[in-house]
């Protein structure tokens, strides 16, 4: 009898979804084994956004499926996938305006904890939370700006407490949407050290535009375009890519 | 049977000329305007004290009609327009309060006792029609509503003002980008539909009796016409009409029972099933 | 309660050492009806305004105490209806209440007038059960029950031929009551009931699909109970439908209230209808009360006004019996029992067997009369009393 | 949105509950009565503060809880001759069952549309009693039974001590919810409140926490029902009107919307406001829309906000 492989940490499997005539995405597959980083890229429209979607459960594919670790989570939604250790940012930050970023960050926390059901115990005196709060914002680089109302926060700050809020629920499996968009030169440097900085023990996939980003974290990179996948290789092997360089790269870089 | 049919389309046009302006203002503003049975009221009152001045219906429908686009577009200007950015909230509770604001004033100038608003000469009387006998003046009342809502359905399709307004109700951030004055549309259409329902008052004047508080039993009647209907779509406020009306008529007489619910427990299905109502305003993601 | 007692023992005990010479306090009647809100603010107008005529003969004053009003609005809500009565007897100190017009207004405030021993006179509501099986010793109807407007009437619908009728009411206990009442005479008088139709209450109604009913069911007849704008809806459609031609309407005589003539207009001609008033009575109160109401008010006084006004007589009358003295509340209502009025309705009394007011009542028509529809009366039923239903007052 | 410092919370508790007091020692009886119904409306106004103010839910059928609440103490207490402990118990079950049924349709829906399924409920509710028989139909039903406390030497039957008896079940459900909104429960609302799709996206299994407040709402509202019925020992279908639920609304956003204590400093305004303005007018109304219109107008954060905003101006002039 052969020893099961270990299951990858993300998995997805021929997934495809349509808008009405427009078919966003064809048949893509992906895996992921635990604490791989791995980058999504390609030209605007290619599908990242609907399969970035797909995987997070905010969208439901027409065909295919989508595991994490070993649950088939095709039909769960976003709520229920994130219960499975699946944590996402959002490209346009999306926070909760009203709290400050200690409570935001308990809140993330509490709800990813399940604590959500408990009405008998006072939320702002539980140190479990709190600690947890002070943790996350250190890693984020916000540890000064516990008692900021996150409506007050500059823009990169708020982008930091964007990826805050999803480590706070411990996840084993973290989906980045464009983590640096929108930043300044320097905004995406301290970006980059945080996310450099991150735990093998999560597995990450990012979106990225920008592509020193990519090729910095990113230890696999998938190449989208019309909604399939050009190329999955190692960065190098992109990089490499006459077919990647011609219809993507090439614009860019030159 | 005949003359079922015939009563719940009178009812049903009735509807159709007090929702059409709430289902639109609500397609393209998501703006919920409690107050506009008030105007249904207020053009029912003006049209009694212009039928007790000039003796005539005719000139009783355009006072009335005017009378309920001048205070709803002073309205909207004064009040209203502050509340469109606000949440829904706000917009309840302001018209809401509006209700009894307009309610008291009726009582003030018109009194406490219910009264009728005669219908013109002209169509007093009954025909015979389908092999029935009905009264002429609901027969005109069913006219006027398929003419008024031709009338729109042509200005909504035919015309670059309804063609701002429809793609207004598709996508308002699209329209505005457009370099289209959304705020001045918005203006036109919250006014033509406070003057239909100034002018279903004074045609339902004859009909119904006019008192302070007629205005309470037709608003939720109407936001039941535009849930089921779909917000903001013509179509919809007419076929959603059609279907309170026939619903109000039949129902009562067959299941008299739970006719009561009957209505509510149908908009709570369609908003259950079918959020967008029946016949939606274009294409929604 | 003992505080109440003691504050007027010691009113009495000042008045007494002051050896008569201090005015005597006011006889107080609290009025709970609904003054700001809902269909009944003409209703409670009219009554209190026809109470205040009434007083107005009398100067205010009975065996040497001026009469007080002291008026509260329920605002067409029973829980509140009930509070104001409470404030009106508790801390105003009233002698005895006058009202509701609703029946849940009365339902919410039967228990509190019977728990508390202060006299309730009902000028509105017609509820059987208040008088009947339900009655209470401080509770007084002045006005009419149900059973009491109809039962008559059967026969004598059945006695002018008409033989087939078909009844009509919203569904609701009056209408239950009322179409009741009528019927079981009109059967054993040998008439039929060839359909009855009951219309949910309280909705933006449209009598079409009932009168197509009706119609098919081919009566001599409809007798009905309505009030209010759906009195004004069915007498148009009525007409409208052209059942005019084919049946006669009839009904408990609010049908065409001279409230509801303004928004009727000429449709409401040849209606028959049957109550215990109707301005065209022909009595010397009945004249003084609807001229002075009309030079007044500029409008013809209806049934509420009337009963409004003949409570008010009723009241003086009892007062003056008791000689002024309100301090013994089952005297009062002794006193109240024991008074013969000339009414506008005619000769009124409260049986004491039920509580509820003996009175005519009249069979009329309403017709043409110039431009404007006028009541002609056709008959008359003398001193209409109700049988104790349940009710045990008299033993 | 962020629950207010505690300390200050307490003062105005007691305040609020001072203030209550005092007027009970100095009303008269008809004082008492408006101290009950104000008890009762801000129990109400508390439970809808939930919804509208935490979890963002702006539900216009509220009454019909106040009103099936009031109904089934009626049926459990009077005509099944239930004790009214047992049978306020089951009422207020009722009411949360009724809220459960309610909301598993309508917490999939939000904004205008929620409001518009609210309304279409708590409207049938009231057919629904409009038609019935067991209760009296539109007459309504007199005899409901006030809680039976003689056993601790108290009168339930007294006004003074029924309007003690409301206030001190305001004052319970003030602890209660209190200790609901501090709580990661209430926490979580006011997350998902401010931000569905993210607390989705980090595991909030949104309907259910919605649907949770929905009941809880429900079922206090049909508390205060069926202090309601004890109150006049009457229902009728009055209690369910949409009107009432309209009136409550405005009580809640007058009051701030998230703030237990403003919502009922904003209930007793209400109907100390009604109760003044109707002495002096049959045309109260009039008044009572316009203030509230201008009232929802100009005070944005309600008399929560207002009394924080003024506290804030005076701290800065007393600062340097």
């Amino acid at each position: 009898m052969i020893p099961a492989a270990m299951p990858p940490a993300l998995a997805a499997d021929g997934l495809r979804k349509s808008f009405g005539a427009l078919e966003a995405t064809r048949g893509v597959s992906l895996s992921l084994p635990p604490g791989r980083r791995h980058a999504i890229i390609g030209p605007n429209g290619a599908g990242k956004t609907t399969l970035f979607n797909l995987l997070a459960g905010a969208l439901r594919p027409d065909a295919g499926r989508v595991r994490l670790g070993s649950a088939d989570v095709t039909a769960d939604g976003p709520d229920a996938r994130a219960r499975r250790g699946l944590a996402r940012s959002f490209q346009r930050n999306s926070l909760f305006p009203g709290m400050t970023v200690e409570a935001a960050l308990m809140t993330a926390a509490a709800i990813a904890g399940g604590l959500g059901a408990v009405f008998w115990r006072r939320f702002d005196r539980d140190r479990g939370l709190a600690d947890g709060a002070a943790e996350i914002a250190a890693r984020v680089g916000l540890a000064d700006r516990l008692a900021v109302p996150v409506a007050n926060l500059a823009y990169g700050a708020q982008r930091q407490l964007e990826i805050g809020l999803a480590l706070a629920t411990r996840p084993a499996v973290l989906l980045l949407d464009e983590p640096t968009a929108g930043m300044s030169p320097e905004e995406t440097r301290a970006m980059q050290r945080l996310l450099a900085g991150l735990p093998r023990t999560i597995t990450i996939l990012v979106i990225e535009h920008d592509m020193d980003v990519v090729f910095d974290l990113a230890e696999r990179v998938t190449v989208l375009d019309y909604g399939q996948v050009l190329l999955e290789g190692t960065p190098d092997e992109v990089r490499a890519s006459d077919l990647v360089r011609r219809r993507y790269l090439g614009d860019r870089t030159g | 049977m005949v003359i079922q049919l015939l009563n719940g389309m009178q009812l049903a046009m009735l509807l159709f000329l007090l929702s059409v302006g709430l289902s639109v203002v609500f397609g393209l503003m998501r703006f919920v305007n409690l107050a506009h049975g008030t105007l249904f009221m207020l053009g029912a009152f003006v049209g009694l004290s212009t039928v007790e001045a000039t003796g005539s219906f005719w000139w009783a429908l355009v006072a009335g009609t005017l009378a309920s686009a001048i205070v709803g577009g002073l309205l909207y200007l004064g009040l209203l327009r502050r509340l469109q950015a606000e949440s829904p909230l706000k917009q309840v509770l302001v018209t809401f309060g509006l209700i009894f604001i307009g309610l008291e004033a009726a009582r003030i100038i018109w009194g406490d006792y219910a009264e009728r608003l005669p219908g013109p000469a002209l169509l007093a009387g009954s025909t015979a029609l389908f092999g029935v006998v009905y009264p002429t003046y609901r027969l005109f009342v069913i006219g006027l509503g398929l003419a008024v809502a031709a009338m729109l359905y042509f200005g909504l399709e035919r015309t670059r003002v309804g063609a701002i307004i429809r793609a207004g109700v598709d996508d308002r951030t699209m329209t505005a980008a457009l370099g289209i004055d959304i705020g001045r549309v918005f203006f036109v259409v919250f006014v033509l539909g406070c003057a239909l329902a100034g002018l279903a008052g004074v045609v339902a004047g004859p009909v119904l009796s006019v008192y302070a508080g007629m205005d309470m039993g037709v608003l939720v009647l109407s936001l039941v016409v535009v849930v089921i209907g779909g917000p903001g779509s013509l179509k919809g406020a007419f076929v959603g009409a059609i279907l309170v009306g026939m619903v109000e008529t039949f129902g009562q007489v067959w299941l008299p029972e739970v006719a009561g619910m009957l209505l509510y427990g149908l908009m709570a299905a369609v908003l259950a099933l079918r959020p967008q109502g029946l016949l939606p305003a274009g294409p929604r993601p | 309660m003992k505080t109440l007692h003691l504050a007027a023992a010691a009113v009495l005990a000042s008045a007494l050492a002051a050896g008569g010479a201090l005015a005597q306090a006011p006889v107080k009647i609290g009025l709970v009806l609904p003054y700001s809100a809902g269909p009944f603010v003409a209703i409670a107008n009219e009554i209190t305004d026809s109470m205040a005529l009434a007083l107005e003969e009398t100067g205010y004053m009975v065996a040497g105490r001026k009469i007080e009003l002291v008026r509260e609005d329920t605002t067409h809500k029973p829980d509140v209806a009930q509070a104001k009565a409470k404030k009106l007897v508790f801390e105003d100190k009233v002698d005895m209440l006058v009202g509701p017009v609703a029946s849940a207004e009365l339902t919410a405030l039967f228990d509190f007038a019977h728990q508390s021993k202060v006299p309730l006179l009902i000028p509105n509501a017609g509820d059987n059960e208040v008088t009947g099986e339900k009655c209470s010793p401080w509770v007084l109807r002045t006005s009419f029950s149900n059973d009491q407007i109809v039962r008559d009437m059967g026969t004598w619908m059945a006695g002018k031929g008409y033989k087939k009728v078909a009844l009509l009411a919203f569904d609701y206990k009056a209408g239950h009551q009322l179409m009741g009442g009528f019927k079981k005479p009109f059967v054993a008088a040998g008439g039929t009931i060839v359909t009855e139709q009951y219309p949910p209450f309280g909705r933006l109604s449209d009598f079409g699909p009932w009168l197509g009913r009706i119609r098919d069911a081919k009566p001599d007849a409809i007798f009905s109970f309505f009030a209010g704008p759906p009195a004004t809806l069915l007498v148009q459609q009525f007409k409208e439908f052209g059942l005019d031609r084919e049946m006669k309407l009839t009904g408990a005589g609010w049908l065409v209230s001279p409230l509801n003539l303004p928004s009727q207009g000429q449709a409401a001609a040849g209606v028959i209808g049957v109550l215990n008033y109707v301005p065209a009575i022909d009595n010397p109160v009945n004249k003084s009360y609807q001229e002075r109401f009309q030079a007044k008010f500029k409008r013809v006084g209806s049934e509420f006004g009337a009963q409004g006004y003949d409570t008010a007589k009723l009241i003086h009358a009892a007062l003056a019996q008791a000689g002024g003295k309100t301090d013994d509340k089952a005297a009062l209502v002794k006193a109240m029992h024991a008074v013969r009025i000339e009414g506008t309705r005619g000769p009124l009394r409260i049986d004491p067997r039920t509580n509820n007011v003996v009175q005519d009542i009249y069979v009329f028509e309403t017709e043409m009369q110039g431009s404007a529809v006028g009541y002609k009366v056709l008959d008359r039923i003398r001193d209409v009393q109700d049988p104790p239903n349940g009710c045990t007052l008299g033993g | 949105m962020t629950p207010p410092a505690s300390g200050t919370r307490h003062v105005v508790a007691v305040l609020l509950a001072a203030a209550a007091g005092g007027y009970w020692l100095a009303s008269g009886y008809y004082g008492k009565e408006l101290l009950a119904e104000t008890a009762i409306t801000a129990i109400l106004a508390m439970s809808l503060s939930l919804l509208v103010g935490q979890a963002g839910l702006v539900s216009l059928g509220h009454a019909a809880f106040f009103g099936i609440g009031a109904y089934a103490l009626a049926g459990f207490g009077a005509r099944l001759g239930w004790p009214p402990a047992l049978a306020m118990a089951a009422a207020v079950a009722t009411g949360a069952v009724a809220a459960l049924l309610v909301g598993l349709v309508a917490v999939r829906l939000a904004g205008v549309f929620f409001i518009m399924i609210t309304l279409a409920a708590g409207e049938m509710a009231h057919a629904w009693f409009l038609k019935d028989r067991l209760f009296g139909g539109v007459g309504g039903m007199a005899g409901v039974p006030r809680l039976d406390l003689s056993a601790i030497g108290i009168d339930t039957g007294d006004p003074a001590s029924f309007a003690l008896l409301a206030l001190g079940v305001a004052i319970l459900v003030y602890l209660l919810l209190d200790r609901l909104v501090l709580s990661p429960f209430g926490q979580t609302l006011r997350a998902i409140h401010q931000n569905e799709e993210r607390a989705r996206a980090l595991g909030c299994p949104v309907g259910r926490y919605k649907l949770a407040a929905f009941v809880v709402a429900g079922a206090v509202a049909a508390l205060a029902g069926t202090l309601a019925a004890q109150r006049s020992a009457f229902v009728s279908p009055e209690l369910l009107t949409w009107t009432l639920s309209g009136e409550v609304l405005i009580v809640v956003i007058v009051g701030g919307g998230a703030s237990l204590l403003g919502v009922s400093a904003a209930a007793a305004l209400w109907i100390g406001l009604r109760h003044q303005l109707s002495t002096l007018t049959d045309h109260w109304m009039l008044a009572m829309g316009a203030i509230f219109v201008v009232l929802v107008l100009v005070a944005g954060d309600g008399i929560d906000g207002a009394v924080r905003g003024l506290w804030r101006r005076l701290a800065q002039r007393r600062g340097p």
